[in-house]
């Protein structure tokens, strides 16, 4: 957990408003968990005030970047989506828990489901997880073949399903389809994507993790914005999303 | 005694800066930070009786230049705060001073005495100006009478000293200011945030589960600044000033305007460091401003200077 | 009938847009930029029954998102308004709502009859909530009785509709719209400005010779909506909603939480087409929300829609 | 009175925090009369959230470039600074009735007299009093050797005497301190500076044209913000500083 202004070595537009960003600082050292994110100050000035939740994509520590794909959305990430190489940015992380990769074993199969703007923090996953002898299958879900990104790097770890909402490339429909349909065998499994495709996981009893999404303050534990109930114990039992997750076990957390 | 150095009801402080309530949790987050023993106090979140949850989310919700937020008060309760928050912070050198919310004035009087029986504990600040809880919680700030009676109770309570922390949402945050001080409080609070709202025009609703939440940050800090200001010129008892500081300027502003010392808040979520960067930063703006001792600005926009003001 | 056009007492207008009461003098100074006749309305500078200087400068700050002014309301009085003001605006097709203030009933009701007797004004917008004059002006709007008293005496002397333009500096905003509705209101318009103050480290005294100002601008924007949606829920007359806005999504926001139609203050200051470019957007909206009538969004965020909600 | 996003050719740093900023766009062909001002926004957000005025300080018709020299103060200047060549401006402008140059005769004498960032708008007086055939004299005050710019461009019109604060070039003190010593004689005086110097000039009942500053909101008239009382008439009477302004004639307003 620690704060630096790193460079930006590069962004570009890979698919219709979603933007891949490669920066370069000290900072990238620390982020060796996949499925843990940075919040990102994406201007010098208090406005817009409150930092930016963005997964970690991808590390290459020897050239000690770290690439994350985002959606320009609002105002935070119109703003970030305007930055050029070489100008500075003020991360903060890396923050929360991420993925545990030693519930597969080398040899074994693990399934990533990947919804959306949800894909880029498995991409990280699957490549430690490939590098541990983990034969790696992606189901990546996308609104229609035009949004589709990443999908030859998934490739480059293993099998690849897509799903677009409007049929336009792979399964018609959305990723818990690919998964009815097709008859997938795996041994442990990591989502992440929009709450109503984690809930969909969650109704169909599946093993395995999922990465959850909530609004943020600080992104370090302190202001309590980001709690979740859970399904046992008390009524005012919580989970912190930015500390105790974003990822946690399915059914651990009601979403 | 060094020129940042400060003394108030109860608290003696190596400087005037401190966490505000709810913006720093019970330290621990802050700690992996930096050392909290630079800091000047730190105010702990809100206290009840009872576990609470809190509101339902979206919690938060970014506005221009600053936040809504609707926690709602989510505490694990007073006791599991005396068993479990307080012994980590033992191993700072820093005055705590304990929040306290509740809903009726019996749960206020439990909380705030069990609180300032501990020996951590150097004050009371006594929340009765917390929008984002349904039941009570907001008349106790709104009422002169009803905040003037819990303060009194509360001060019979305590056996620390006792700051009233004041909500912006009021008509005449003078007349609320004087009746508790009336009523024996040592110092005051504020101010609490603003009322407000965020419509998300996709989902046609209030972004927040909650609708209505609690406006933060540099937005209302000319809102923080002229009550500030307002109520030093007609109350005796010293003033925590905060409301979107961000900067050691920002410090210096609430003291001119009547601050004693200055609680930072939102800040924090924007940058962990903002506490120890804005204490760095202090001793420098004396020097720019000629000034030996940071108490000498207290108050400074309207009594009378010894030394003549810097020429523009 | 048109998809922006709407209907509220004494105006008919073709789109919710009209600069806000201070915002826009007289008209002129924007009448180089753009045909006025684009306009929902136009909302007058206030008047007083004599000259009025206002407050020494500087009577504007800077602040986060926001600004502070402390003009006092400036006026050549109502009667040089009438033979100077008034006739160069004859030429534009859009309804004009004269903006009265005074320090007295008397005044207030003097300015509100001259004005509404002129053929050209279709509404009263009664200021009761500037925070900038010391004499009276601000506790006409923060206290219930004293202003349901004074809205009945401007009804009784008002040949147009009167719209009560209510102050944000209150512990209950909805007591106080609930009693100037009862005391006759035909809508009303809010919020105006919040109290605020900005400090200048250099002289050591706030930046305004006024000291307090009022704040405006997107910094306001969830006080404001807020209010609206709060005030919305409780009376059954129109809200003509202002308070930051700049954009017309920010238009789409006030409507959402209970406005009937939106003035446009401080960002004409920022960018003089600020009202045309929105009017512009509005019907872009319309179809992104896939909404006929930009009527169909008033209290939209609390009220039962027919057509579902947009999913996500 | 036109408003344009101009695109910046040039900024570079002259004196210590004074910056020269140039831009061209159309609306640079409406910038005729000396001493108007430009109503400029420094960032695509809402904030900072009010324009600032900045004098006009050269044209360049045939290169469609108007030259901007301000001080970098607060929030405003400061992003403004940061600003580089291609980064478009938001101009309103030509605002305020500028400095009447008809008052001073063909081989007549002007005399100019700029204090610190009161000095840009009387260049571009000088550059079209020198070429209607007016002799122009320049007296610039400056806080020390180090803060002087824009020497050079004014001896290029005719004589200039200096001052600083500090004695460190020219004559110690202030402007007035240089009207006093030297016998200048001229026929129109046109002075642009801080309150005390033009208040110190209208005091010795010089006559001519004084540059007043205000803090502004809308810089066309509409908001009042900016207004001075006026000595004679009515204790309502004013004039607005941007809109009957900047210039004045000497005794016209109390300042
Ligand atoms: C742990 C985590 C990891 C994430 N990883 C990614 C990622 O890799 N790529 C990506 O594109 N997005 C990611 N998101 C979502 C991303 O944070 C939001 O899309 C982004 O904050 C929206 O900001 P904005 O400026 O575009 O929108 P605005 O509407 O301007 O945002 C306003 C406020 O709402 C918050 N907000 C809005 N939408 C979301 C959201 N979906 N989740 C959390 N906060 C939100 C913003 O942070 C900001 O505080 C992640 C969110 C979380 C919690
Ligand atoms: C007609 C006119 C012409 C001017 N020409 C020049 C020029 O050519 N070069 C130059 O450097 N400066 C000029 N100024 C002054 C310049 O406008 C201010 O220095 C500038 O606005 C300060 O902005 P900031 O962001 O640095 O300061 P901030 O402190 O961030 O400004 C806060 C607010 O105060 C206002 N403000 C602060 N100082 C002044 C001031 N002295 N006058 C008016 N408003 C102020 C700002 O506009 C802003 O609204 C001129 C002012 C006027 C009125
Ligand atoms: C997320 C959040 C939680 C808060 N929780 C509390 C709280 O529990 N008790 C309290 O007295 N004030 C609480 N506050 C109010 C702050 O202590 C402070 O008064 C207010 O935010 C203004 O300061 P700021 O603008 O620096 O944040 C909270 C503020 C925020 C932003
Ligand atoms: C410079 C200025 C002058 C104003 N003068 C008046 C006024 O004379 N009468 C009035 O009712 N409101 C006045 N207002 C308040 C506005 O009409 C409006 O209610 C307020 O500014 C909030 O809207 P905004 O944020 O869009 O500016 C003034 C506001 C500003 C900024
Ligand atoms: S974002 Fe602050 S606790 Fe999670
Ligand atoms: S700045 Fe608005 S009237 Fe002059």
């Amino acid at each position: 957990m620690k704060k630096e202004c790193v460079q930006i070595v590069s962004q570009r537009e890979i698919a219709p408003a979603i933007y891949e960003l490669v920066v370069t600082g000290q900072i990238v050292r620390y982020m060796t968990a996949p499925g843990q994110f940075l919040h990102v100050k994406v201007s010098e000035e208090l406005e817009p005030l409150l930092r930016r939740p963005i997964s970690i994509c991808d590390v290459d520590q020897q050239k000690q970047t770290v690439t994350m794909l985002y959606r320009k959305e609002g105002r935070g990430t119109s703003l970030l989506s305007k930055k050029k190489p070489g100008d500075l940015l003020d991360l903060l992380g890396p923050l929360g828990s991420g993925f545990p990769t030693n519930e597969v074993a080398s040899g074994q199969t693990a399934l990533l489901i990947g919804g959306g703007i949800g894909v880029p923090p498995l991409y990280y996953l699957g490549k430690q997880l490939q590098q541990q002898g983990v034969s790696v299958i992606s189901i990546l879900g996308f609104a229609s073949a035009a949004d589709i990104f990443y999908e030859e790097a998934f490739r480059s770890l293993g099998e690849v399903y897509v799903s677009t909402v409007d049929g336009s490339a792979g399964t018609k429909g959305f990723v818990t389809d690919v998964l009815t349909q097709q008859l997938i065998t795996y041994d442990g499994l990591y989502a992440c994507g929009p709450n109503v495709m984690l809930r969909a996981l969650q109704q169909q009893g599946v093993k395995g993790y999922i990465s959850l999404e909530e609004r943020m303050g600080c992104g370090i534990g302190a202001c309590f914005a980001c709690v979740c109930h859970v399904p046992n114990g008390a009524s005012t039992d919580y989970v912190k999303v930015c500390s105790d997750g974003p990822v946690f076990k399915i059914g651990e957390v009601m979403i | 005694m060094t020129r940042l150095s400060l003394e108030l009801p109860g608290l003696s402080m190596k400087n005037p800066i401190m966490p505000a309530s709810g913006c720093f949790g019970f330290g621990k987050e802050f700690a992996s930070f930096y050392d909290l023993s630079l800091l000047g106090a730190i105010v702990l979140k809100s206290a009840t009786k009872e576990p609470r949850f809190g509101n339902e989310t979206p919690r938060v919700a970014e506005t221009h230049s600053g936040m809504l937020n609707s926690i709602g008060l989510q505490n694990p309760g007073v006791d599991q705060i005396i068993a479990k928050e307080l012994p980590p912070l033992k191993r700072y050198q820093v005055p705590l001073i304990a929040n306290v919310a509740g809903k009726s004035e019996e749960e206020y009087v439990e909380v705030a005495r069990k609180l300032s029986q501990q020996e951590q504990i150097a004050a009371i600040e006594l929340n009765i100006s917390c929008p984002n809880v349904k039941e009570g919680g907001i008349q106790f700030g709104t009422d002169a009478r009803t905040a003037a009676s819990l303060t009194r109770k509360v001060k019979d309570a305590s056996k620390k000293p006792v700051y009233v922390k004041l909500s912006p949402n009021v008509t005449s945050i003078t007349e609320m200011a004087q009746a508790v001080e009336a009523a024996g409080a040592d110092g005051l609070s504020m101010i609490n945030t603003l009322v407000g709202m965020v419509m998300d025009w996709k989902t046609r609703k209030p972004v927040l589960a909650n609708k209505t939440g609690g406006l933060s940050g540099p937005a209302i800090k000319p809102v923080a600044l002229r009550m500030i200001y307002e109520v030093a010129q007609c109350v005796s008892i010293p003033i925590i000033g905060m409301g979107g500081v961000t900067s050691a300027q920002d410090v210096i502003e609430f003291m001119l305007a009547g601050a004693s010392a200055v609680a930072v808040g939102t800040a924090n979520f924007v940058d962990p460091f903002a506490c120890p960067t804005i204490i760095n930063d202090l001793e420098a703006w004396l020097d720019k401003m000629k000034i030996e001792s940071i108490t000498e600005l207290v108050e400074g926009s309207f009594k009378e200077w010894e030394v003549p003001l810097l020429s523009r």
